[in-house]
């Protein structure tokens, strides 16, 4: 199931040696390099606050407006330099974001928010139907709540909404900020399923942020693992997921396998992989 | 290398929570007090003080108030002209009906712009953001008018055109600029005291808590009501104050227009440009708009350039607006944020981050 | 009755004019998010670039033609407003992105300032003339019903069935096109509207020229009745009420509203006026925004304020 | 300093710009001219620096402060609000304020303003020779007839009302009052009101886009122009020019014959525009403004010549002797001919007690192109004026705990 | 209480839910409907939560968990139903009285007051608690001060139990999501509340902090005997460490009961639990 990355597949992003400032001052990412291949899913791991989104944001040029920017390395897609383009190009040469914290817009309804999605699609009405169609098949729960304005969904039904929203854009490759994150455990195991299907079928590659690292190594091809801004391992899925540390602090089954919740014991340092 | 905080460690929680926790920072306030108390008075020439310190001391402390209103509490205001015309056109009653001494007045000013303000901070407890602008530019023409066709406001005065003279503090006159100075100086600074005190109390918390999410803020138990209320009255007490200090000290003679809608427009600029919810943010505001539009009306002489007014003015115009745009994009927060980015740079010089 | 049918009829004429300033500050807010208070500088830059070229161009080019003149000088404004909208884009709301609405309101007041000096720089100060041919003597109506008949303003006439067209033209554009659809998406999140590929850059310059052109009509029909000068830009105050109430997302809102703040301050004026002394019209139209508002925080038509948790 | 210094507060941007900027040029024109012609005020040159108010009384203060120091002529602070603000500033630092046509009323009393000449006529005054007028065309009674008066509302605004309700309850006509909130870009309820109450006149105290949109919104209504009288500063070309024929039989009072020719613009276009040296563009030059701005410097002028008649000629006149010279103004109608105002001005007498100089005013007309003459000078009544001058600086000098002076 | 102290009691804490004292019915909710418009949220729900317990709430997205809760806490007003809370009957509450009673809360959507720092943040929970007028505020004289100075001992305990001490001064808004779910945490804390109502608080965490937060939970719970109702998607989080389980599907309730007995019901497996867990 799991596919290494290997000269023959074609390399399709490449984060090169990346750093990222907020602020002129807070130093983010200091040094992230990672390459992602064409109709491959790569999952993105870390802690809280060790970067996966910041580098999302680099990719998908939204840094700009969270004050931060990129200020060593580069990045490109398919060869082509792409640190000066606006989001908005880079969503026209087939990239899109799902950022993290849903970001539906309020005041239009679910369809509405769908139908933006397809603001940058130029093959007429017809096929953009099909796709809602598809992304209503996807979420059956969004199709009766097509009416609703987004503001009064809930938590769950809003994450929905930004996943259909970017896949309303045919795209290429979607960056997913933490997918997962409020839906009920089904519907996660669906948007996986999703993911894959749209990997297979329709060779969607994916780069995801995920907290369920359960999942993400389940789905993803390749992935890794960031801690304070630094890759700090990667490898293939299969080949972290037999990976002892992570075992322990990511999946949570090291050692004698999967422990209780209630017996975690006490607060653990955090082992890290940096000298 | 000498802006560290290294070796400075605090033993005690009040010493944390000192306003300026870090050594030179209080070192440096002790100097610029000095300065203003005792160097300035010596060394500025009186076109220095009135033209330029007094209003911006005035409009400083205005501002302060204002940005308790905005900048904390998150009620954008625009009649704050209205705040200060109130509070100065009841000194001003104050002091011809019953001879109250100054101070009294400008308490009394003050006051009324308290209630004043509170009353037309009923609104906010349903209207929220732009709508809410609405509410208080009611309160800004209804001054207007108050003050102009209202006749017992201005004593009878057959223009509406009011004034007052023969200033006196505890028996001291306040005659010369620079005794006018020295007057708002002390003003300013107790109530930047009272305000930094109270913004970073509880009463402040609850003000930023209503700012932030007041659903959230209702669901810990701030009372909304209270804490906009609150809000209010303390903003329009500092503003009253203000515009009485603008009216008493800084025009002598005024006529409504002095707190029209542009002076709170004014205002809302220098708390915007100089950080909202920062207390040296008024301050900053403040000396930035009162000074900005001065040195663009030098420059071209300084530079010998032959323009004619009206070119120097639109101009003028121009790059002062050209300016907040661009102090908007490289810090939306204002230069007070801007400073303070400044010092953490500082902080780590000479590395980068 | 008579009377109370002519000041009726006068505010809601009024108010039309007020709405036609509204209009431009909903378009702007509802399609970025952003209240433009350079809107009233906006009338003027407008107003003036008319009423200039529309003097400078038959010298220029040495024709007489009034009605060329006309023609010739408002293309020339919407060129120039497409400029300026540009140029605002450029230079202010794309570093802007993302921030707080506070930002963009304070950038906007920049905005206002540059406008105000660079307009009068460009064009002069003084008072300049737009002559569209708006017709400015009264007519008289129901001669036969009330004595001395009612009278009306044709050019107050006019200038409402201007507005009337281009509140429909724009609700059909935004509920009915998917470049509305995205103007809204993109007031409600830049980020959110970025990331799924919405040109903020082209969007924005679309709507400010729109709004420029809204502010170009605006400025013709006032710059023709009070002659064009910077007072001109304080009309944007009497349309504040009206946009506040009528809801700053809602183009029809500004209609009503207009005609509601129209009508209402002028009647308040003649029937409670004189009780207070005169004079009240401009606050009283606050306080009546202000009532409405009471009753509906988010203005009559305005979007529905969202607060969840 | 070997230059006599001419402070110029103008406002040549905002609402009223178009107002000021012939105004200001002027005040500018002149002094050039006198350098120019003449060679200054007996060989002392006249240096001048202008400072742009905007009509805003805190940029008028700090315009002040800034040019108070440099030199010792007059103060024309263009606007009534920025008098209130520096009347007191100047009493104390000892200043001279001009006010041609505006500022207090009451100061003309020298003994309590001893640093205020409101030269050539108050609001009292202007109002006062236009009731005159309508006397004159109603035959000489106002029983019963009804006058309103739309104002800007704001202390400028004002000004006249004192004075026309003392003339209602001498004349016995009705006053009705109509502020309108500044700006007055829409007067439509105070017009509907006066298609209803049909006044026989209305007086006019506008200012700016006021006055425009009062004059349309007249028309829009029906209200005859005729009946209209406007102050000064609402009857300048700017005001109607635009509104042509609209605005056909809009009265305005003026303190100047409205004689845009006089020697004084000949010797301006030879010495001062034929060199390229004018301040104005177009055809300012002979409006209204432009030649009451002239007016004003002229008043300076020949305050400071007399000032140097007393103190010593070709000396630079310190402030205190500035005032002394508007003081002792004495312009015949000889001197003022040979200074090229004969056709503009009528003569000038001013002393220690009467600041005002003149309170002499006439009607123009403006028939749908320019303005005529429709009158024969009025002087303002003192028997009216006087008591309420008195009556108002006396209560201004017990408020201040001034000492009136004597004069005597 | 701080972390080691902390460390020690926990590892004498039982394993299983009998360890703890579990009371009386504190709160009850009866038959709450609630609509907005057309859609129906909440149909005539109805369970208790016993003093002490971790009573969980499950159900899939939008099924009405986050509007339960903010009935729960006056932020919703439902149309029908009651609520009674030690005794005490409230068909609505404001969120005051609420808040005054002793709930504290949690959001799903973080709710955090984003222009503060971490430690205001926190110290707005005692806000309740905290009693100098506003003339001493300004003065910060005596009782302010000293008031101010003994909420801030607390609310470092808090800052310390959390392991949130070097961001302490640093704005909310900065911190990565997880660390905004503890400080929204942190403040609920600081309120010292009988009952906590969370709303998802481990949604985008990974396991090891998931773990954390677990234990900061049992830890309240079992050292102050806080009553816990949490709402959460991680069904090993919910079995673990719940006592019992309601469980929501469009508005209805389909399940109540003991993790296990809710874990073999037919519906909720069919409803929520889909066929992997
Ligand atoms: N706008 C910002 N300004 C300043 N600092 C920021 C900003 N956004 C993020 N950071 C900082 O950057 C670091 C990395 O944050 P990031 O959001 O990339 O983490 P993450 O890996 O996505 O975490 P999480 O799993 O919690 O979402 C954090 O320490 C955070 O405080
Ligand atoms: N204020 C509101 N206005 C309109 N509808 C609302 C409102 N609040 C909630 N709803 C609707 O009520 C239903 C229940 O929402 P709720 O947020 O309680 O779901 P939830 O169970 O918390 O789901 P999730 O797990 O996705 O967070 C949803 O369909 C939602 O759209
Ligand atoms: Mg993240
Ligand atoms: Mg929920």
């Amino acid at each position: 199931m799991t596919v290494q990355p290997s000269a023959e597949r074609r390399e399709f992003l490449d984060v090169n040696g990346i750093e990222v400032i907020y602020n002129h001052v807070i130093l983010v990412l200091k040094g992230v390099s990672l390459r992602v291949d064409e109709g491959s899913i790569v999952a993105l791991l870390g802690a809280n606050g060790a970067g996966k989104t910041t580098t999302l944001r680099a990719v998908s040029n939204l840094l700009h407006a969270e004050r931060g920017a990129v200020t060593k390395g580069s990045i490109a897609l398919r060869g082509e330099r792409i640190e000066n383009l606006t989001p908005a190009e880079l969503v026209d040469r087939g990239v899109i974001q799902v950022m993290e914290g849903r970001h539906c817009f309020a005041h239009l309804t679910i369809e509405e928010n769908l139908m933006t999605g397809a603001y940058t699609r130029k093959d007429g009405r017809a096929a953009v139907e099909q796709t809602l169609e598809k992304v209503y098949a996807y979420f059956p729960r969004l199709k009766t709540r097509r009416t609703s304005q987004a503001a009064y969904t809930s938590g769950g039904e809003q994450q929905m909404c930004a996943i259909g929203r970017a896949l309303m854009a045919n795209p290429k490759m979607v960056l997913l900020d933490e997918p997962s994150m409020g839906l009920a455990p089904q519907i996660v195991e669906e948007v996986f399923e999703i993911v894959k299907d749209l990997n297979t079928k329709e060779g969607v590659t994916f780069l995801l942020a995920e907290q369920n690292t359960n999942m993400a190594l389940r789905y993803a091809d390749f992935g890794y693992i960031l801690e304070s801004g630094r890759v700090v391992m990667d490898g293939a899925a299969s080949a972290l997921r037999e990976n002892e540390d992570v075992k322990e602090f990511y999946l949570g089954t090291g050692g004698e396998g999967r422990k209780s919740f209630r017996d975690v014991k006490s607060y653990k340092r955090r082992k890290r992989w940096l000298a | 290398m000498l802006y560290r905080e290294n070796g400075q460690f605090k033993q005690t929680y009040r010493s944390d929570l000192q306003i300026f926790p870090v050594l030179q920072d209080r070192i440096a306030l002790y100097v610029l007090l000095a300065v203003a108390f005792v160097a300035v008075p010596m060394l500025a020439s009186d076109y220095f003080f009135r033209a330029v310190l007094i209003p911006f001391l005035i409009l400083a402390l205005a501002a302060l108030g204002l940005n308790i209103l905005v900048g904390y509490c998150g009620q954008i205001s625009l009649g704050t002209g209205a705040f200060m015309a109130i509070g100065a056109y009841a000194a001003f009653n104050l002091q011809v009906r019953f001879d109250l001494p100054l101070l009294l007045s400008l308490i009394g000013g003050g006051l009324a712009a308290t209630v004043f303000g509170v009353l037309f901070g009923i609104p906010s407890l349903r209207i929220r953001g732009l709508y809410l602008a609405v509410a208080t530019l009611a309160a800004q023409f209804f001054t207007d008018w108050f003050t102009n066709r209202v006749k017992w406001v201005t004593n009878d005065s057959p223009s509406g055109s009011v004034s007052v003279g023969g200033l006196s503090f505890f028996g001291v006159a306040v005659e010369t600029p620079a005794q006018k100075y020295l007057l708002c100086l002390a003003i300013v600074c107790v109530f930047a005291l009272l305000a930094k005190n109270l913004v970073r109390g509880a009463i402040g918390r609850q003000w930023m808590a209503i700012r932030d999410m007041d659903v959230a803020a209702a669901v810990i138990g701030i009372r909304p009501v209270y804490a906009k209320l609150s809000a209010f009255a303390v903003s329009s007490f500092i503003v009253g104050v203000a515009g009485a200090l603008w009216a008493f000290v800084h025009l002598g003679s005024w006529e409504p227009a002095a707190f029209s809608i542009d002076r709170s427009f004014q205002l809302l600029f220098m708390v915007i440009i100089g950080g909202l919810g920062s207390i040296s943010g008024a301050f900053f505001g403040a000396a930035f708009m009162v000074l900005l539009p001065l040195l663009l009306n030098y420059v071209p002489h300084w530079l010998g350039l032959p323009l004619s007014t009206a070119t120097a003015s639109h101009l003028e115009h121009m790059i002062f607006g050209a300016l907040i745009v661009f102090f908007l994009i490289v810090e939306p927060h204002g230069l007070a944020r801007l400073w303070l980015t400044a010092r953490e740079k500082l902080r780590l010089w000479p590395f980068p981050h | 009755m008579g009377f109370f049918l002519e000041t009726l009829f006068g505010g809601l004429m009024a108010g039309m004019l007020y709405a036609l300033v509204a209009l431009g500050f909903v378009l702007i807010f509802k399609a970025s998010g952003v209240f433009n208070f350079a809107q009233g500088a906006m009338v003027l830059f407008a107003a003036l670039a008319m009423a200039r070229f529309s003097e400078w161009l038959p010298k220029l080019l040495g024709f007489e033609s009034l009605l060329l003149a006309n023609v010739l000088a408002l293309i020339a404004a919407i060129a120039v407003m497409a400029v300026l909208a540009w140029l605002i884009e450029r230079l202010a709301l794309r570093q802007l992105v993302g921030q707080e609405p506070i930002a963009l309101l304070m950038a906007t007041l920049g905005i206002a300032y540059f406008i105000d000096g660079a307009g009068q720089l460009l064009f002069g100060s003084a008072t300049y003339k737009i002559d569209v041919g708006m017709p400015k003597d009264p007519m008289m109506v129901l001669e036969g019903t009330f004595e001395g008949g009612l009278l009306l303003s044709k050019e107050d006439l006019y200038a409402a069935l201007i507005s009337a067209l281009l509140v429909i033209c724009l609700t059909l554009f935004f509920q009915k096109t998917p470049t509305g659809r995205a103007l809204r998406a993109v007031a409600d999140d830049h980020q959110a509207a970025q990331s799924i590929g919405i040109p903020l850059s082209r969007i924005w310059v679309i709507v400010w020229t729109i709004g420029g052109i809204v502010a170009l009509v605006a400025g013709i029909i006032w710059g023709s009745k009070l002659g064009v000068q910077f007072s001109i830009s304080l009309v944007a105050l009497k349309a504040l009420p009206v946009v506040i109430l009528g809801g700053l997302t809602s183009v029809p809102g500004a209609i009503v509203g207009g005609l509601i703040i129209g009508a209402g301050e002028k009647l308040s004026e003649i029937y409670i006026g004189p009780m207070l002394g005169g004079g009240i019209e401009n606050w009283f139209a606050y306080v009546l925004a202000l009532g409405f508002l009471l009753v509906r925080p988010q203005g009559l038509f305005g979007d529905k304020i969202i607060d969840r948790v | 300093q070997a230059d006599q210094f001419v402070p110029l507060l103008v406002y040549r941007t905002g609402q009223f710009a178009p107002l000021g900027i012939p105004w200001a040029d002027g005040k500018q024109d002149y002094l050039k001219l006198i350098n120019a012609r003449d060679g200054g005020v007996n060989g002392v040159k006249l240096t001048f620096e202008e400072c742009e108010t905007a009509y805003d009384a805190a940029k008028g203060v700090e315009c002040y402060e800034r040019l108070k120091d440099r030199g010792a002529a007059g103060f024309d602070t263009q606007s009534t609000g920025i008098t209130f603000a520096v009347t007191d500033k100047a009493f104390a630092d000892k200043k001279v304020v001009v006010t041609m046509g505006y500022g207090l009323s009451q100061s003309a009393d020298g003994t309590v303003f001893e640093w205020n000449f409101p030269l050539l006529g108050s609001y009292w005054t202007a109002a006062d020779s236009i009731v005159q007028d309508i006397l004159k065309k109603e035959k000489g009674s106002l029983k019963g007839k009804k006058i309103a008066l739309v104002y800007h509302d704001s202390p400028y605004g004002k000004e006249p009302i004192l004075l026309l309700q003392k003339r209602a309850a001498k004349e016995g006509f009705e006053l009705s009052l109509f502020p309108v909130t500044p700006p007055g870009v829409e007067q439509k309820s105070t017009w509907l009101q006066i298609r209803q109450q049909k006044p026989d006149y209305v007086l006019l105290w506008s200012a700016g886009v006021m006055t425009p949109a009062a004059v349309r919104e007249a028309q829009a209504t029906g209200y005859a122009r005729e009946k209209i009288y406007a102050i000064w500063w609402a009857g300048s070309d700017h005001d109607v020019k635009d509104i042509g024929a609209g605005a056909k039989g809009y009265n305005a009072i003026t303190i100047h014959n409205s004689a845009a020719k006089d020697k004084v613009h000949d010797d301006l276009k030879k010495f001062v525009y034929d060199k390229n040296q004018g301040t104005a563009g177009g055809g300012e030059v002979g409006s209204l403004a432009h030649t009451r701005g002239m007016m004003i410097s002229m008043l300076q002028v020949e305050a400071i010549r007399a000032a140097q008649e007393k103190f010593g000629k070709g000396k630079v006149m310190t402030a205190e002797q500035v005032k002394w010279g508007m003081e002792n103004l004495d312009l015949t109608a000889d001197k003022l001919k040979a200074l090229g105002f004969g056709e503009i001005m009528r003569p000038v007498k001013t002393s220690c007690s009467n600041h005002m100089g003149s309170d002499w005013a006439r009607i123009v007309q403006w028939d749908g192109a320019k303005w005529n003459i429709t009158s024969d000078w009025y002087q303002a009544d003192k028997s009216l004026i006087d008591p309420l001058v008195k009556e108002l600086s006396a209560k201004y000098a017990a408020d201040k705990k001034i000492t009136p002076r004597s004069c005597s | 209480m701080n972390a080691s102290t902390m460390t020690e009691t926990t590892a004498l804490t039982s394993p299983t839910p009998t360890g703890r004292k579990i009371g009386e019915v504190i709160l009850e909710v009866r038959n709450i409907s609630l609509r907005f418009g057309g859609v129906k949220a909440l149909t005539d729900i109805s369970f208790d939560v016993r003093e002490h317990e971790i009573r969980a709430i499950i159900g899939p997205n939008g099924a009405g968990k986050s509007s339960m809760l903010n009935c729960i806490n006056g932020v919703y007003a439902p149309q029908e139903g009651a609520i009674t809370f030690r005794g005490e009957t409230f068909k609505h509450m404001n969120s005051r009285q609420v808040a005054e009673m002793g709930v504290a809360r949690t959001f799903q959507n973080l709710a955090l007051f984003k222009g503060m720092s971490v430690l205001d943040n926190i110290m707005t929970g005692r806000n309740l608690r905290m009693k100098t007028n506003i003339f001493l505020q300004a003065l910060r004289w005596g009782p302010a001060e000293r008031e101010e100075i003994a909420h801030r001992e607390k609310v470092e305990r808090i800052i310390d139990f959390l392991e949130i001490q070097p961001f302490r001064k640093t704005p909310v808004g900065r911190l990565p999501y997880g660390l905004q779910k503890r400080v929204d945490l942190g403040r609920a804390l600081a309120m010292e509340p009988q009952v906590l109502l969370l709303d998802e608080p481990m949604a985008g965490m990974n396991v090891e902090e998931k773990q954390d937060m677990c234990r900061f939970i049992l830890d309240v719970n079992d050292e102050f005997g806080t009553t816990v109702v949490l709402i959460e998607h991680d069904m090993g989080v919910v079995m673990d460490i719940s006592d019992r389980v309601v469980v929501l599907d469009y508005g209805k309730k389909i399940g109540d009961g003991t993790p296990d007995a809710v874990r073999g019901n037919e519906d909720v497996i069919r409803a929520y639990l889909g066929t992997t867990h």
